[in-house]
């Protein structure tokens, strides 16, 4: 945590020194994609586009879920083979062949999932296809030492022997981060980054980017975080549909346009109308509840109606909270208050019988079955409940999914149309939508738009409210400060796997959250 | 469903490959005997399946066989080593004793959290273990005991032969109710589901280890079934029996498209598996081919037994191989209409 | 059985003269010498040799190891070997699966301790002798039954479990022998290896694909009953007739119900009592015991339905059998 | 290293009881032949953990082991059905076929995508179909040929017999070159990176097919070797030879901690694992037991060998329900040493 408090008290805006080192105009252009077209069956994923990047230049890549933005920094690391098109680095044509090849010529990309191999330490991970090696033979020593080095610039105080399975998710993506710098690329591409980065680290990761600028390398930044997008960016392009729609200068781009060019019209409300709420019902109570590994119970309550933000750090303790009050980790001690009935969970089955849903922060691993149907997917919970119960009833599940892709606007061309096809957006809305038909008393989620793009993250804003307004209690976890002042009726403020505080939203500025997340 | 059609085809085309080259392959005997072969091999992939489709793997079925042969001989047989009981003793003992080793390797993956090869590895040598124990190294006949009408006679008959004989009865109702179980009914659904993505079945709230026990307990059971019948039909119970079974029963159903990730297949596809392996097994006897010799005589080749290894081996990977192409194929002309209708 | 023999001709007469490569091993008076007995499998058929082990361990008190092999392999049966010479033993008596392939191991072993071949033998091997039956004559046995049950000639499908073992050969050798210059033809081999199940399968094949089969065969112990299984289930009994080996049971009760013709019978319970005997003889007198012939023949018998009864009653007193 | 060392520990305990039960378990002869099985069945486990470790599993190479000695015994043995070639000619095929097999197999999973549980089921079956039709069900011998030298001699002789077997020799070459390979080479981390995380390693630049094809080539190049040895061993070659030891090669490699879900294990482990194995297997001959009956004799009892199966099933479940307890416990104790903390 040093580290992050310096970083916090010297607060220099590294985003101000990255423009103010900037020289595009004169400097070349080192890298530029032309024409590039990628088909996967079913979905153009790339259609014609084009690219240019210059040293030192930092330029960031918009669009939506699905507009194409990690193909193209795939084609571009050379993992994926573009069905057409041309890639110049230098003003040489190259034809990527590999990733092997893609890392000879400089380029070295951070993936948006995470990419670590578990069973391997975190020497071994940063050095992974870039083995220091005698002979075929691994020299170990070297690496630990080596990594050392890179573990120290991304801020991260933990041995180079720990097995990157122990990390936090947070952790991870600073390996990675390591990792790609230890390739001392020419071109680093950095795909939604700060996603499970925490603030601190987000601004480690910042400052390392202003001194890669100054050092002359280039960086192609994806994020869905307007604000970081403005405070990094000298230029951007926007994808959409897998087609370019513009670029323009750091001068020219407001976050409006950016926005209206990503979803090709303009959006203007992002969060609902703010609303004054004075409901008293309590829906649910948690009273000393000991999670599994923490050191103090915590307890809190949240009203029926009422939206419960949860705030704080990456690894704050919010996912291991709300999973166990679903019953994920049964607790060590403490219980929950349900409509006057005590009850402690001990696996998901008993908070689903009493109307206590989770949308997982991992949707893709625990929220959906990638290989099912879109009505089987919402089904799922509540099959059993369908009558007759010895009988299988698609036309029911059939008609009860449907309901829900009305009403959620789910973006699919039918109900039998299989999860996994579907945008991350979309998926996160089919997790929605699954919990929706079931009649929630109490709705928990868990960072319901990490990595959705800013149409449907609006999307989901209007819907959460209209659940809330409908009498449902709401628990908001999210990492984005902005998100939980536009959303909440209270906040409650983790840190450290503890409750720091709980305040009515009016009472906190984005100034005082951030304090009390880091513990000031 | 594309899958279980290409699979259907190749078994007509070779079936009707077979009947071009040997006419008895279509007489009745032969389907009767081919209709029981794919009956007790189809109980035992039907059981092997539910497990698949979970994502597990259950490698003790063939022990299992084993094993309810020799408690059924050992208890009820008539002859020299048996105890003389009724029947229905035998067999209820059998039956329960798969019900038990179905719970035990269920709890073992369940609860335990233990891999499911490896425990079903265990279970093939100590099940198999247990029947070599029980029996002494030895085999008990079951003589002229009714037990073994069970396997030759059925319903329907015409002159001796039953049309649809007692094991093949029980795989039409092993297809019926396994149909059901998978296709209509809630817990079939939740096999697929854990199959297809263990964690979020068990966030939706899904009782995974009890459904996955369930599955465990149904292939334990079917194996019983099974080897009741095969019990009849060898009319003879030893420490040899099923051996390797469990690796035909995972070739059916994989045949058939289950696929041992998890989460896919039918019990379509398992028939259709099924009817492969026994189809080969079936025809590399019944195949014949008639030519002239040197001498101009009419010869007729017939293929050796021990071709038979390398024919299965050969039909399994070859089957998996059309699979993957055809998949390849169809991939690769939905991408080249794609692009014509873009450019 | 599955049991396995080589006898060929021409070692049937070799001299019993202790030769110079044979080795004897003497236990000290007083000491209780230690004996072993390995089968080549687990079939039935060692049930009764069994039996004429324990006959001789009630008459004599000297306790004789018992090992049979799960898998039927020459591997089992080597590490068998090899932990009996660790654990310092005297005797051993081994029913051979490759009487060829064995030979450098059999020397090894017989270099620690008193080797005899029991049911099948290797006589290139430095064995002192061999006790049990001469599966060439034996397989002339079936195959003079089945002249006497085809008079008019016709065709034999032959079913085993593998014709890799030695015994199989020689019993199909046996048979083509006799069968010659009378219409018989083998128009068809099977081997199930080893699988029952298979067995029956094949036989119920057979019968279709060869519908001018009018015998089948069977060579290994469990052929009977599932050559019987197969007839039974066509409905063909007394149609298709039935020349089996062994007395496993089921092939007894395949007589009884005039399903099965006729099965060669081998003397298992004599190869158990006279391996046993031979041991401890040796391990006694050393080779003052070497007997004139270094083959001590246990005899081959056809039943058929008229001597059944009479043999298996026999059958069931000698293996203490109500 | 938890895991080795605990299973180090039950492996000493094991033959501590032996030796109790019976001295002659420790006397020179029995160790000489243990080391030697020891040796023949670990270095088909040292290649087939390579295997498991990228994730996959080879089934296999119980029918490589039989096919490689059957080549050998075609071309090279001097007895009746052999074609009386040198024995180098021999051997060299084999182990050419071997490889050719293990590439065959390794592009079919790297290249064709399909599965390695399925690609090496039907491997199974059309390798030992091969030996088959090349022996046409026949075994051949290697008679007095001095290939039968190869597993009984070796290096370092007291009287008769060879303190270190050429098949334990093999086993030590393979230890240091495996150790060496899969923990201080490139591509032993690749290994385990591929087994550790697919994407992570296809992301990373690692040439994940190539790889992976390496570890089947190796894994059927190991079967071929240990195929020499055991053909030694038996002195015969024949279409059972080998059956069912890919089973036993994978249950010393996961009592040894390799884990079938990839990315973990170590030779040591392995090493540990085919001991166990391999002491179970003696220990069940070698076990005995003085007592004195009614009528006051003192006899000895024994284990049938029938025990044989059911006391490996069992040592394999046990091994690993031991290792998932233990794990158990010890997160039980840091999680309780962290609420102890909190109070
Ligand atoms: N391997 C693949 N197979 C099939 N379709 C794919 C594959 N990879 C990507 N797609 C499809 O290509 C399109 C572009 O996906 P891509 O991941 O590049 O979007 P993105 O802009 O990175 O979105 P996000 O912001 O959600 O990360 C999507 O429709 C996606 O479903
Ligand atoms: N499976 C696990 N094993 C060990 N430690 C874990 C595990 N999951 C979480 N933790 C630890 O628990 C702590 C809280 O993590 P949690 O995921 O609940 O935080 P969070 O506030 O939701 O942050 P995030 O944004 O990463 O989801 C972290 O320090 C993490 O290291
Ligand atoms: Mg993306
Ligand atoms: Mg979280």
């Amino acid at each position: 945590m040093g580290q992050t408090q310096k970083a916090q008290r010297t607060k220099i805006d590294w985003g101000e020194s990255l423009s103010a080192n900037a020289t595009q105009s004169a400097s070349p252009v080192i890298l530029s994609m032309r024409g590039i077209t990628k088909r996967y069956p079913g979905v153009i994923a790339l259609s014609d586009v084009s690219l240019d990047l210059r040293r030192g230049e930092v330029l960031a890549v918009m669009g939506e879920n699905g507009a194409g933005k990690s193909t193209l920094m795939k084609i571009l690391s050379g993992a994926v083979m573009p069905d057409m098109g041309t890639i110049e680095v230098d003003g040489k044509p190259v034809a990527l062949q590999s990733i092997a090849h893609a890392t000879l010529l400089g380029i070295a990309l951070v993936h948006q999932e995470l990419m670590l191999a578990n069973n391997l330490d975190i020497a071994a991970n940063i050095f992974l296809g870039a083995e220091s090696a005698r002979l075929g033979m691994l020299d170990k020593a070297a690496m630990h030492r080596e990594s050392r080095k890179w573990l120290d610039r991304v801020g991260l105080h933990i041995s180079t022997r720990t097995p990157a399975g122990l990390l936090t998710a947070g952790q991870m993506q600073m390996v990675e981060i390591a990792k790609a710098l230890s390739h001392k690329a020419r071109i680093l591409i950095l795909d939604e980054p700060t996603s499970s980065l925490s603030h601190s680290e987000s601004e480690q990761l910042f400052r390392i980017m202003a001194e890669l600028k100054l050092q002359g390398v280039s960086i192609i930044y994806i994020s869905h975080r307007m604000e970081e997008v403005q405070r990094l960016a000298d230029s951007v392009t926007v994808l959409r549909d897998g087609k370019n729609v513009g670029h323009m200068d750091r001068t020219e781009a407001t976050k409006e346009k950016i926005v209206s060019m990503m979803v090709g019209r303009a959006l203007n409300n992002w969060y609902p109308p703010k609303r004054n709420f004075t409901g008293q019902t309590v829906a649910l109570k948690v009273e000393n509840l000991h999670v599994v590994g923490t050191k103090s119970p915590v307890s809190f309550d949240v009203r029926a109606g009422e939206i419960l933000g949860f705030a704080g750090l990456v690894g704050a303790g919010r996912t291991e909270l709300v999973e166990t009050v679903f019953g994920v980790t049964p607790p060590l001690g403490g219980h929950i208050e349900l409509g006057g009935r005590h009850f402690t969970p001990t696996a998901p089955r008993d908070a689903i019988k009493r109307g206590i849903y989770l949308a997982p922060e991992d949707r893709k691993r625990n929220g959906l079955v990638l290989g099912m149907s879109v009505a089987k997917n919402i089904s799922l919970p509540d099959i059993n409940n369908y009558l007759p119960r010895w009988m299988l009833r698609p036309s029911v599940e059939q008609r009860v999914a449907q309901q829900q892709v009305d009403q959620l606007r789910i973006k699919t061309p039918s109900t039998r149309q299989l999860v996994g096809m579907l945008s991350g957006g979309t998926q996160q809305k089919v997790v929605l939508g699954k919990w929706l038909a079931m009649k929630p008393k109490v709705l928990m989620l868990d960072e319901p738009t990490r990595g959705v793009d800013v149409g449907a993250k609006a999307e989901i804003y209007r819907q959460i409210r209209e659940l809330a307004d409908a009498g449902i209690a709401i628990i908001f976890v999210s990492s984005e400060m902005e998100e939980i002042l536009g959303m909440a009726d209270r906040v409650v403020i983790m840190r450290d796997r503890k409750i720091a505080g709980i305040y009515p939203r009016d009472e906190v500025s984005q100034e005082v959250i951030a304090a009390k997340m880091i513990g000031e | 469903m594309r899958r279980e059609l290409g699979m259907a085809v190749a078994v007509a085309v070779i079936c009707a490959f077979l009947w071009y080259s040997n006419h008895h392959f279509i007489g009745q005997y032969n389907i009767l005997d081919l209709l029981r072969s794919v009956g007790m091999l189809g109980i035992l992939a039907i059981g092997s399946s539910l497990v698949i489709i979970t994502g597990g793997i259950d490698l003790s079925v063939g022990a299992i066989v084993c094993l309810t042969g020799v408690l059924i001989a050992k208890i009820s047989s008539p002859s020299t080593g048996g105890l003389h009981y009724p029947m229905w003793i035998g067999i209820s003992v059998a039956l329960l004793a798969a019900l038990l080793i179905g719970i035990f390797q269920g709890l073992l993956v369940t609860r335990m959290g233990l891999q499911p090869f490896i425990v079903t590895l265990g279970g093939l040598m100590w099940i198999r273990g247990i029947a070599e124990v029980i029996i002494n190294g030895r085999t008990i006949s079951f003589g002229s005991s009714s037990f073994t009408n069970l396997a030759n006679s059925g319903l329907l008959n015409i002159g001796h032969e039953a049309i649809f004989s007692y094991p093949f009865l029980g795989f039409v109702a092993a297809v019926i109710l396994g149909g059901y179980l998978l296709h209509m009914t809630v817990y079939g659904r939740y096999l697929f589901a854990i199959g297809g993505n263990r964690d979020a079945a068990y966030y939706s709230g899904l009782p995974v280890k009890r459904v996955e026990l369930g599955a465990y307990v149904i292939s334990a059971l079917t194996a019983g079934i099974s080897g009741i019948f095969y019990a009849s039909f060898i009319q003879d119970a030893g420490p040899t029996v099923g051996h390797g079974y469990e690796l035909y029963a995972i070739a059916a159903a994989v045949i058939g498209g289950v696929s041992l990730r998890g989460g896919e297949g039918t019990i379509v596809g398992v028939i259709i598996g099924t009817s492969m392996m026994e189809v080969i097994n079936n025809g590399i006897t019944m195949f014949q081919w008639h030519y002239h010799n040197s001498k101009g005589h009419l010869r007729t080749f017939h293929l050796g037994t021990h071709w038979q290894d390398f024919i299965t081996g050969a039909v399994i990977l070859l089957a998996v191989i059309f699979d993957q192409v055809s998949h390849f194929v169809a991939r690769r002309k939905r991408l080249k209409a794609q692009a014509a209708k873009t450019a | 059985s599955k049991s396995k023999s080589s006898a060929p001709a021409a070692t049937q007469t070799s001299s019993a003269k202790p030769k110079s490569r044979h080795h004897f091993f003497v236990v000290p008076k007083g000491k209780t010498p230690k004996i072993a007995f390995i089968s080549n499998n687990t079939a039935t058929y060692w049930n009764l040799a069994h039996v004429g082990i324990r006959r001789f361990e009630k008459q004599t008190g000297v306790h004789v190891r018992f090992l049979e092999p799960q898998n039927a392999t020459v591997a089992e049966q080597n590490n068998y070997l090899n932990d009996l010479i660790a654990d310092g033993y005297n005797a051993v008596a081994l029913s051979v699966i490759s009487p060829n392939g064995e030979v450098n191991e059999l020397n090894r072993v017989a270099r620690h301790m008193n080797l005899v071949c029991v049911d099948s033998d290797s006589p290139k091997s430095n064995r002192l002798i061999y006790i049990g039956t001469d599966n060439i004559a034996a397989g002339k046995l079936m195959g003079k039954e089945m002249v006497r049950l085809l008079p008019k000639g016709g065709d034999v499908a032959v079913f085993v479990g593998t014709f890799s073992a030695a015994n199989a050969r020689q019993r199909l050798d046996g048979i083509l022998d006799v069968i010659k210059g009378h219409h018989i033809k083998i128009a068809v081999k099977r081997t199930d290896g080893g699988d029952a199940g298979r067995a029956r399968t094949n036989a119920e094949n057979v019968l279709t694909a060869y519908p001018k089969v009018k015998l089948l065969c069977g060579l290994w112990s469990y052929d009977g009953p599932a050559l019987a299984a197969a007839v039974e289930g066509a409905g063909k009994q007394g149609a298709i007739k039935i020349v089996a080996f062994d007395q496993s049971q089921g092939t007894l009760i395949g007589i009884q119900k005039g399903v099965i013709n006729a099965t060669v019978v081998q003397n298992p319970i004599e190869e158990g009592y006279l391996s046993a005997k031979w041991m401890l003889r040796f391990c006694q007198k050393g080779k003052a015991a070497m007997p004139v012939s270094d083959i001590v023949p246990t005899g081959v018998k056809l039943i058929t339905k008229t001597n059944l009864a009479a043999y298996w009653a026999k059958l069931k007193k000698l293996s203490g059998q109500k």
